[in-house]
């Protein structure tokens, strides 16, 4: 070999050596390395839209006040101080003042004052900037400093979510670094590369692409966070980062699919933490024809919605397409609200009384097993999205449950982007959707009351309207008495559980996977990471290993 | 019963094998095409081949009779990702789907596709190459430029840009966005022989006769054409072949759950350190139906076209 | 008669080809003494090329050179040195030219480099000093300021330019024998008496022998002191320049000379040898000449006549030396009596 | 050489005018408005009417044209609805790791495909000459992201010497020093940079065998051997010289095929660059993004096929002086 041609295997075997070294290289702080298929968009949280951006403005910014864990967002009893230490109510309850924590300081070293907070909620609440949080704080009318550790909030009207509206929807910004921008002008500032926060992490670096990283502030005023550092590891796509797992180059990653989890035993390194997550998944029923006006002849009959219902073995589904755990859904809530209650009552499974009720509606078993009724076929596609093997396995067992109350059901398999397109243009007849929830059960009045349906927007495609719901639902979300306005839920959701606009079929809880040695802090419904300061990395000690598989098994 | 399907099918390919050969072997008539076929023979590597894209498309052809389970089917979510064995040979994929049927129809799919899709590309390059030959001048410049835009962007870029903007594709959709990319190699040769040959005498003469362009271009130039056509489609399916699966490895080929080499390869990938077999197999299968036809394409051009001697 | 500078005893170069196996060179002796310039001369394809390579030992496969050969230089005979050898006396000890110009020198690099690249070759001269060996080289071979011409490129020289060029590259080490093979075919006449004459010069100066190659009586008349004719693979006469041209024994060279016009002799048609070269994979029996030759008699296809001595230093190979009588009654040769071709 | 850059360049804008030409056809072509509000993708309404305006989609087509041949003039690639960036600065971002990718690409292919080749031309018809053209046959078949995919199997989990992903150790990076981060760098090179090299290297040394043994045939190769150059030179520097300058015009030609295998093996190993995030573009339907994506990789092919053409004029003394 020539020797100018060998040089090239030597380079390789060099690299190649120094491999070795850097793999067990000094031991690192503890440290969590999130992989996730998805970079930041903007870190200034009130253009943030994507969620990798959000989860990293959650531990750079602070808002006033945190919801406590069990999510109850009527009154102020149910929250814990965060950036306020306390608050008080004027008497009429038309203004609430928070109590800043004067050792709050933002990550440059200048304090926390009540102008950040005036200026937080002017930038939320403008036109130019559009924060998604803007018609949350609609109800306040103002912000004010009484002196410069009292922020005062001013309200148009009392209102039983007023408190968790106010104080835990504005991340507070540095106003010092952030007014002399003009608000249109606030989407293209340097800021939102590189942001000044006061929460327990500070920015440290972010290569566009490829990584987010956040250092552990050591003087954060709550404490010193638990993990040194964050790593959000960035890959193309959902099968990279679950990759990146299973090599070890990351010890944790948000969302595991089923068939991840199953992959799961064969890594003795990894686990899988079930943990409870405001998202329900349910089969929607279009009740409008394709002409969008007249009602669908099957979906547009109540009593045929019921039947359909009954055809189904929701806890048998759930079991074989998921797991055991996995709870049955009610409806378009979740149980972890405070408004849910055990005592509601469920569409049982039975059959027969289906096959009843569909033959007492006209609907004569054909021939080939298939009913009609004046000759309109018992026959409906059900759109899935190609990308979720669950709800693709789900859509086949529901295909075979229909087929023996005598209703013959196709399979529509589409991707995503093009799922969501055919729903918002109300192209469908049924379709298996999955619903995230606002941890506020009040979430449901924007998602299925009448004034949703008519919006024509992305909520109610299947156009259920119940002047009896909206009613319930209004004085539900209006009632000030916390025991009156569960009443009120009660019934709200007994209505929609007996009206059956969908086939409820389960809540799912989210799976994450992560590196036997991470230690999660409780991972809240709404905001799993919401708590990532407290988690920890190792056995408490500095722990060892970089880079690929050392890291996962330095614990052993 | 199942192993007796295949060794039925094994003895087809091999009476159909032995057959070809000794039809290269007769050496009696001495036409040019048999010539051509002998010259072929003369490469081993050729010959296998050949067998192999024979092997290939018998397996293609009965894939439904061979294959051991129904691809589609989820068999049993106990199954995820279940080893190579005796009932699996290739073992089964995440959701329980066994890899062996799934990759003998993947396979019929991307031969299908690739073949149709060539077959697009080989009309559309040739009719290009011979107006572009023909016009000359001008409107000849202005043809090669297109090609040469067509040519700066690399396939699976302009794939992909079709991909998002008209996705779900369908698979006759796919077949033509495929055949739309391939053909612009094709043209340039085309293009490249006509206007050799209007050059030659032959040419000069019929239109002295009187002929019309169309004919001469029927009788003269597409005799000749067809040579370097040929042996550039043989090559051009191997690519076809690579992109269909790379587009549906992206997820915008073929939609889910129908297999193609391309997806089970995508099904895969986040397994590879546990479950490696899901992804080995569909790319064994692709690299030896490319690099089949690449050596039939090699061997066709030495023995369509003696002039280009090969060095080798 | 010191011992001669080289003495070629004979040579055999065969072809192995699929086709069978070409005798191009198929015994050939002759001698070169030092600083003596001889001619061979022979229509194209008679082995004249393949014995000048054989001498360098540059025929590459499927050409060998037979066992049996032996090429003495200086006391050694080359065909038992090994390969590094043999390198060493390549462009050393004996250096070569060649026809074409054009392509025999080698496009991307400088004139001044392909010089220099000689003497860093065969010693550890350092790179600065050979380029200046190579300009001053560039100026004995007559090249105008040399010193800018050394860093030019082949294609930017006129062909007679690049044979002083090549002559200059053959002679950087001054060799003791310079072949020249055919080295003014490719040139026009007024250059290629430049050329032929600073070929002249340049063996007195030096004492250098040259082995000057071509197939045109004219060059060899001007130029060479002894001429070796070949034919077929054979030398078929050998003899002093002014003899050969004064009294051609061989009817091969005889027609030669008759074929070749003269200055002021007017003649519509030139004399043409009948027949062609014969193929080398089958020479024709005995005298391979006798096809075309107007004497050939039944001898002739029976008896390979060997190299008569006809004179003082010039044989012939001829049984015309033993018949002379035959030459009176010259006849049409066979070749022209069959009509088209052997 | 200034009348063949000339005539280079004409033909390179032409090439890149046809390009623009047939991105915006595709970009109007497809279904729905590029900056229409999507479900999915909460952006303020004002955003998109500012893009849709900067590319005059309320106006009439021919008009749109012109607009956006201005506006891709002026350098502005619209706004990313996925990324909520303005393209530039996301292309500015990640074009230089495609390119940095395909720059060691082409020196390890080349560099292998030279070298093969003259190996090839040199023992012709020996067990290396076949044996080297089957194995490199063998590779260039292979499918570009399937060969990705086994070397990342291959060298991430049954021997881990060389990581799978990303382009640098996120963990170490900011403790180490910056010669340390380089070679870190380096080693997350290694694998991207091996499967373009694999892929790429069979056709350069097929060509590159042919033209050695065109050029062994050539007299000036007599010459040399006559002035007593020993073989290895012969090959190396004479031969090669010359049998290089057909290999620099082969650059222009691989480099489409090289990008379009930078795409998927940034795909599996984490490489960000434009494959990567031609790849998210394709999730999200960011129309602007895979459309001035498709611009920007043709107009690098473009330039990349000039300055081939250059090197090729310097390299080759003949043309050099005309």
């Amino acid at each position: 070999m020539r020797p100018h041609r060998a040089l090239p295997a030597i380079a390789l075997l060099l690299l190649a050596a120094c491999g070795g070294h850097d793999r067990n290289a000094a031991t690192h702080p503890s440290t969590l390395v999130m992989s996730l298929p998805a970079d930041a968009d903007n870190l200034l949280p009130p253009l943030t839209t994507n969620e990798t951006a959000s989860q990293v403005g959650a531990l750079m910014f602070e808002k006033l006040v945190e919801p406590g864990d069990a999510l109850n967002t009527v009154g102020d009893a149910g929250f814990r101080p965060s950036l306020a230490d306390s608050w008080t109510w004027s008497a009429d309850s038309l203004s609430i003042a928070f109590h800043l924590d004067p050792k709050a300081h933002w990550h440059d070293g200048v304090p926390v004052r009540a102008n950040d907070v005036v200026y937080s909620f002017r930038v939320n609440a403008s036109k130019d900037v559009g924060s998604p949080v803007g018609p949350l704080i609609a109800i306040v009318d103002s912000v004010t400093a009484r002196d410069s550790l009292t922020p005062v909030f001013w309200f148009h009207a009392r209102s039983p979510e007023q408190f968790y509206n106010a104080g835990s929807q504005i991340r507070i910004l540095p106003a010092h670094l952030l007014q002399s921008i003009p608000d249109s002008a606030l989407k293209t500032a340097p800021f939102g590369r590189q942001p000044v926060g006061s929460g327990p992490y500070r920015f440290a670096r972010w290569v566009s692409g490829s990584s987010i990283e956040l250092d552990a502030d050591t003087t954060f005023h709550r404490g010193r966070p638990k993990v040194d550092r964050l790593i959000w590891s960035i890959t193309p796509s959902p099968d990279a980062a679950i990759l990146r797992l299973f090599s070890g180059e990351a010890n944790f990653t948000e969302y595991l699919r089923p068939q991840d989890v199953a992959q799961l035993a064969r890594h003795p390194e990894l686990k899988a933490v079930h943990h409870p997550a405001l998202q329900v998944f349910y089969m929607l029923l279009n009740e409008r024809a394709a002409n969008g006006r007249s009602p669908h002849p099957i979906f547009g009959d109540r009593e045929v919605r019921r039947a359909l219902t009954m055809a189904v073995d929701r806890r048998r589904a759930v079991n074989t397409v998921l797991d055991s755990l996995t709870p049955v859904a009610a409806g378009p809530f979740s149980s972890a609200f405070w408004s849910y209650d055990s005592t509601l009552p469920r569409l049982p499974y039975a059959p027969d009384s289906a096959r009843a009720i569909l033959d007492r509606r006209g609907w004569v078993m054909g021939p080939d097993g298939v009913r009609h009724k004046n000759g309109v076929a018992l026959h409906f596609t059900i759109l899935a999205p190609s990308t979720s093997t669950v709800r693709q396995q789900m859509a086949v067992l529901l295909q075979d449950m229909f087929k023996q109350v005598g209703a013959k059901v196709d399979i529509e398999r589409v991707d995503f982007a093009a799922f969501n397109g055919r729903q918002q243009a109300h192209q469908f007849e049924a379709a298996l959707v999955g619903m995230g929830l606002d941890p506020t059960p009040s979430g449901i009045q924007q998602e299925w009351t009448t004034q949703a349906a008519r919006a024509n927007g992305p909520s109610n495609a299947g156009k259920y309207e119940s002047a009896q719901f909206d009613a319930y639902v209004d004085s539900a979300v209006r009632a000030m008495d916390p025991a009156k306005a569960k009443s009120y839920y009660h019934q709200a959701y007994a209505t929609i559980i007996e009206d059956a606009p969908a086939i409820w079929l389960y809540e799912s809880s989210l799976v994450s996977g992560m590196s036997t040695h991470v230690q999660p802090a409780t991972m809240r419904a709404d905001m799993w990471f919401v708590h990532l300061a407290d988690w920890t990395v190792g056995d408490g000690a500095a722990t060892s290993g970089s880079g690929s598989v050392a890291l996962a098994a330095s614990a052993h | 019963m199942f192993a007796l399907r295949w060794l039925a099918a094994g003895i087809l390919v091999v009476s159909l094998c032995a057959a070809l050969w000794r039809l290269a072997r007769r050496r009696d008539s001495g036409s040019r095409f048999q010539g051509a076929l002998a010259r072929y023979a003369a490469h081993p590597s050729a010959v296998i081949a050949l067998a192999v894209l024979i092997v290939l498309y018998c397996v293609a052809a009965f894939a439904p009779w061979l294959a051991s389970h129904d691809p589609i089917e989820i068999l049993a979510p106990s199954l995820v990702n279940h080893a190579p064995s005796a009932t699996f040979v290739f073992g089964t994929d995440y959701a329980g789907r066994d890899v062996f049927s799934r990759v003998l129809y993947g396979a019929r799919l991307s031969l299908t596709v690739a073949l149709l899709a060539t077959l697009i590309s080989v009309l559309i390059g040739t009719a290009y190459g011979v107006t572009a030959g023909f016009a000359g001048g001008a409107l000849d410049a202005i043809m090669m430029r297109i090609v040469d835009a067509f040519l700066a962007i690399p396939r699976i870029v302009l794939l992909i840009a079709v991909g998002t903007l008209w996705s779900p594709l369908s698979v006759t959709s796919l077949v033509i966005v495929l055949g739309l990319t391939a053909w612009f190699a094709t043209s340039r040769l085309v293009r490249a022989e006509v206007l050799s040959i209007k050059e030659r005498e032959m040419v000069a003469a019929a239109r002295a006769l009187g002929a019309r362009d169309l004919a001469i271009v029927r009788r003269h130039v597409l005799p000749n054409v067809l040579t370097p056509v040929l042996v550039a489609a043989t090559l051009g399916v191997a690519g076809v072949i690579i992109n269909e699966a790379a587009l549906s490895f992206l997820g915008i080929g073929v939609p889910d759950p129908t297999p193609s080499l391309g997806n089970i390869i995508r099904d895969g990938t986040p397994y590879l350190a546990s479950a490696w077999w899901v992804a080995l197999f569909p790319g064994l299968a692709l690299v030896i139906t490319a690099l089949a036809y690449n050596l039939a394409g090699d061997g066709l051009r030495d023995a369509m076209d003696p002039r280009q001697v090969d060095r080798s | 008669m010191t011992a001669p500078l080289l003495s070629v005893r004979d040579l055999r170069t065969y072809f192995r080809t699929s086709a069978g196996i070409a005798r191009a060179v198929d015994g050939v002796s002759f001698d070169i003494a030092a600083n003596e310039s001889v001619g061979v001369v022979g229509e194209s394809g008679c082995g004249k090329s393949v014995t000048s390579l054989s001498l360098l030992r540059l025929i590459q496969p499927p050409g060998t050179i037979e066992p049996g050969s032996r090429i003495e230089f200086d006391g050694s005979d080359l065909l038992s040195l090994d390969d590094e050898a043999m390198r060493r006396i390549r462009g050393n000890r004996i250096a070569m030219i060649f026809q074409e110009p054009m392509t025999a020198l080698n496009p991307v690099f400088t004139v001044g480099a392909q010089l220099a690249e000689v003497p860093r070759v065969h010693s550890r001269i350092s790179r600065r000093d050979a380029w200046a060996r190579a300009v001053e080289m560039l100026s004995v071979v007559g090249i105008p300021d040399p010193a800018e011409r050394a860093s030019s490129y082949p294609h930017q020289l006129s062909g007679g330019m690049r044979q002083r060029v090549m002559i200059g590259m053959a002679l950087m080490l001054s060799p003791a024998l310079l072949i020249a093979d055919e080295p003014t075919t490719a040139l026009d006449v007024t250059i290629q008496a430049q050329i032929l004459e600073l070929l002249g010069a340049l063996r007195e100066k030096t004492g250098m022998s040259v082995l000057l190659i071509t197939h045109d009586l004219g060059v060899v008349a001007e130029s060479t002191s002894r001429v070796i004719v070949m034919y077929a693979g054979e030398i078929v006469e050998q003899a002093a320049v002014r003899e050969l041209f004064a009294r051609p024994h061989h009817p091969y060279t005889e027609g030669l000379m008759t074929a070749m016009p003269r200055a002021g002799e007017r003649r519509e048609r030139l004399t043409v040898i009948p027949g062609t070269v014969p193929s080398p994979y089958a020479w024709p029996a005995a005298c391979r000449f006798h096809e075309r030759c107007p004497y050939a008699w039944e001898r002739c296809e029976r008896e390979a006549p060997p190299l008569y001595q006809i004179g003082e230093g010039h044989v012939s190979r001829c049984h015309l030396a033993v018949e002379p009588e035959r030459r009176a009654s010259p006849h049409l040769p066979l070749a022209a009596r069959a009509g088209a071709g052997a | 050489m200034r009348r063949l850059l000339a005539s280079r360049l004409l033909q390179g804008i032409a090439v890149v005018w046809v390009v623009t030409t047939l991105t915006f056809v595709l970009l109007h072509l497809a279904p729905g408005d590029p900056y229409a509000f999507r479900e999915g993708v909460p952006v303020a309404p004002e955003v998109l009417q500012h893009w849709r305006h900067v590319y005059c989609l309320d106006r009439p087509v021919s008009a749109q044209y012109v607009c956006y041949l201005r506006s891709v003039a002026s350098g502005d690639l619209g706004y990313s609805l996925s990324q909520h960036r303005p393209v530039r600065d996301i292309l500015i971002d990640y074009v230089p790791r495609t390119l940095e990718l395909m720059f060691f690409g082409m020196l390890a292919s080349f560099a292998l495909g030279i070298a093969l080749g003259v190996l090839e031309a040199r023992r012709r018809g020996t067990f290396a000459d076949w044996g080297s053209r089957g194995i490199s046959l063998f590779f260039y078949s292979m499918p570009d992201f399937w060969l990705a995919l086994m070397l990342a199997l291959l060298f991430a989990y049954w021997l881990p010497i060389f990581p799978i992903s990303g382009i640098e150790n996120v963990i170490a990076a900011p403790t180490n020093s910056w010669w340390q981060r380089a070679g870190d760098h380096l080693r997350h090179l290694v694998l991207p940079v091996t499967t373009l090299m694999l892929m790429t290297c069979a056709g350069i040394a097929r060509f590159q065998r042919a033209a050695m043994l065109d050029a062994m045939r050539l007299d000036f190769v007599v010459t040399a051997r006559a002035k007593g150059v020993p073989e290895h030179a012969i090959a190396g520097h004479h031969v090669l010289r010359n049998a290089l300058l057909p290999v620099i015009t082969l650059a222009g030609i691989t480099l489409p095929s090289l990008l379009g295998g930078a795409v998927l093996v940034e795909l599996i190993f984490s490489w960000p660059g434009m494959g990567y995030i031609t790849a998210m573009a394709v999730g999200s339907r960011d129309y602007a993004l895979v459309t001035s994506s498709v611009l920007v990789t043709s107009v690098l092919v473009v330039l990349g096929t000039i300055a081939a053409d250059v090197l090729y004029a310097i390299a080759d003394p003949r043309v050099r002086a005309a």
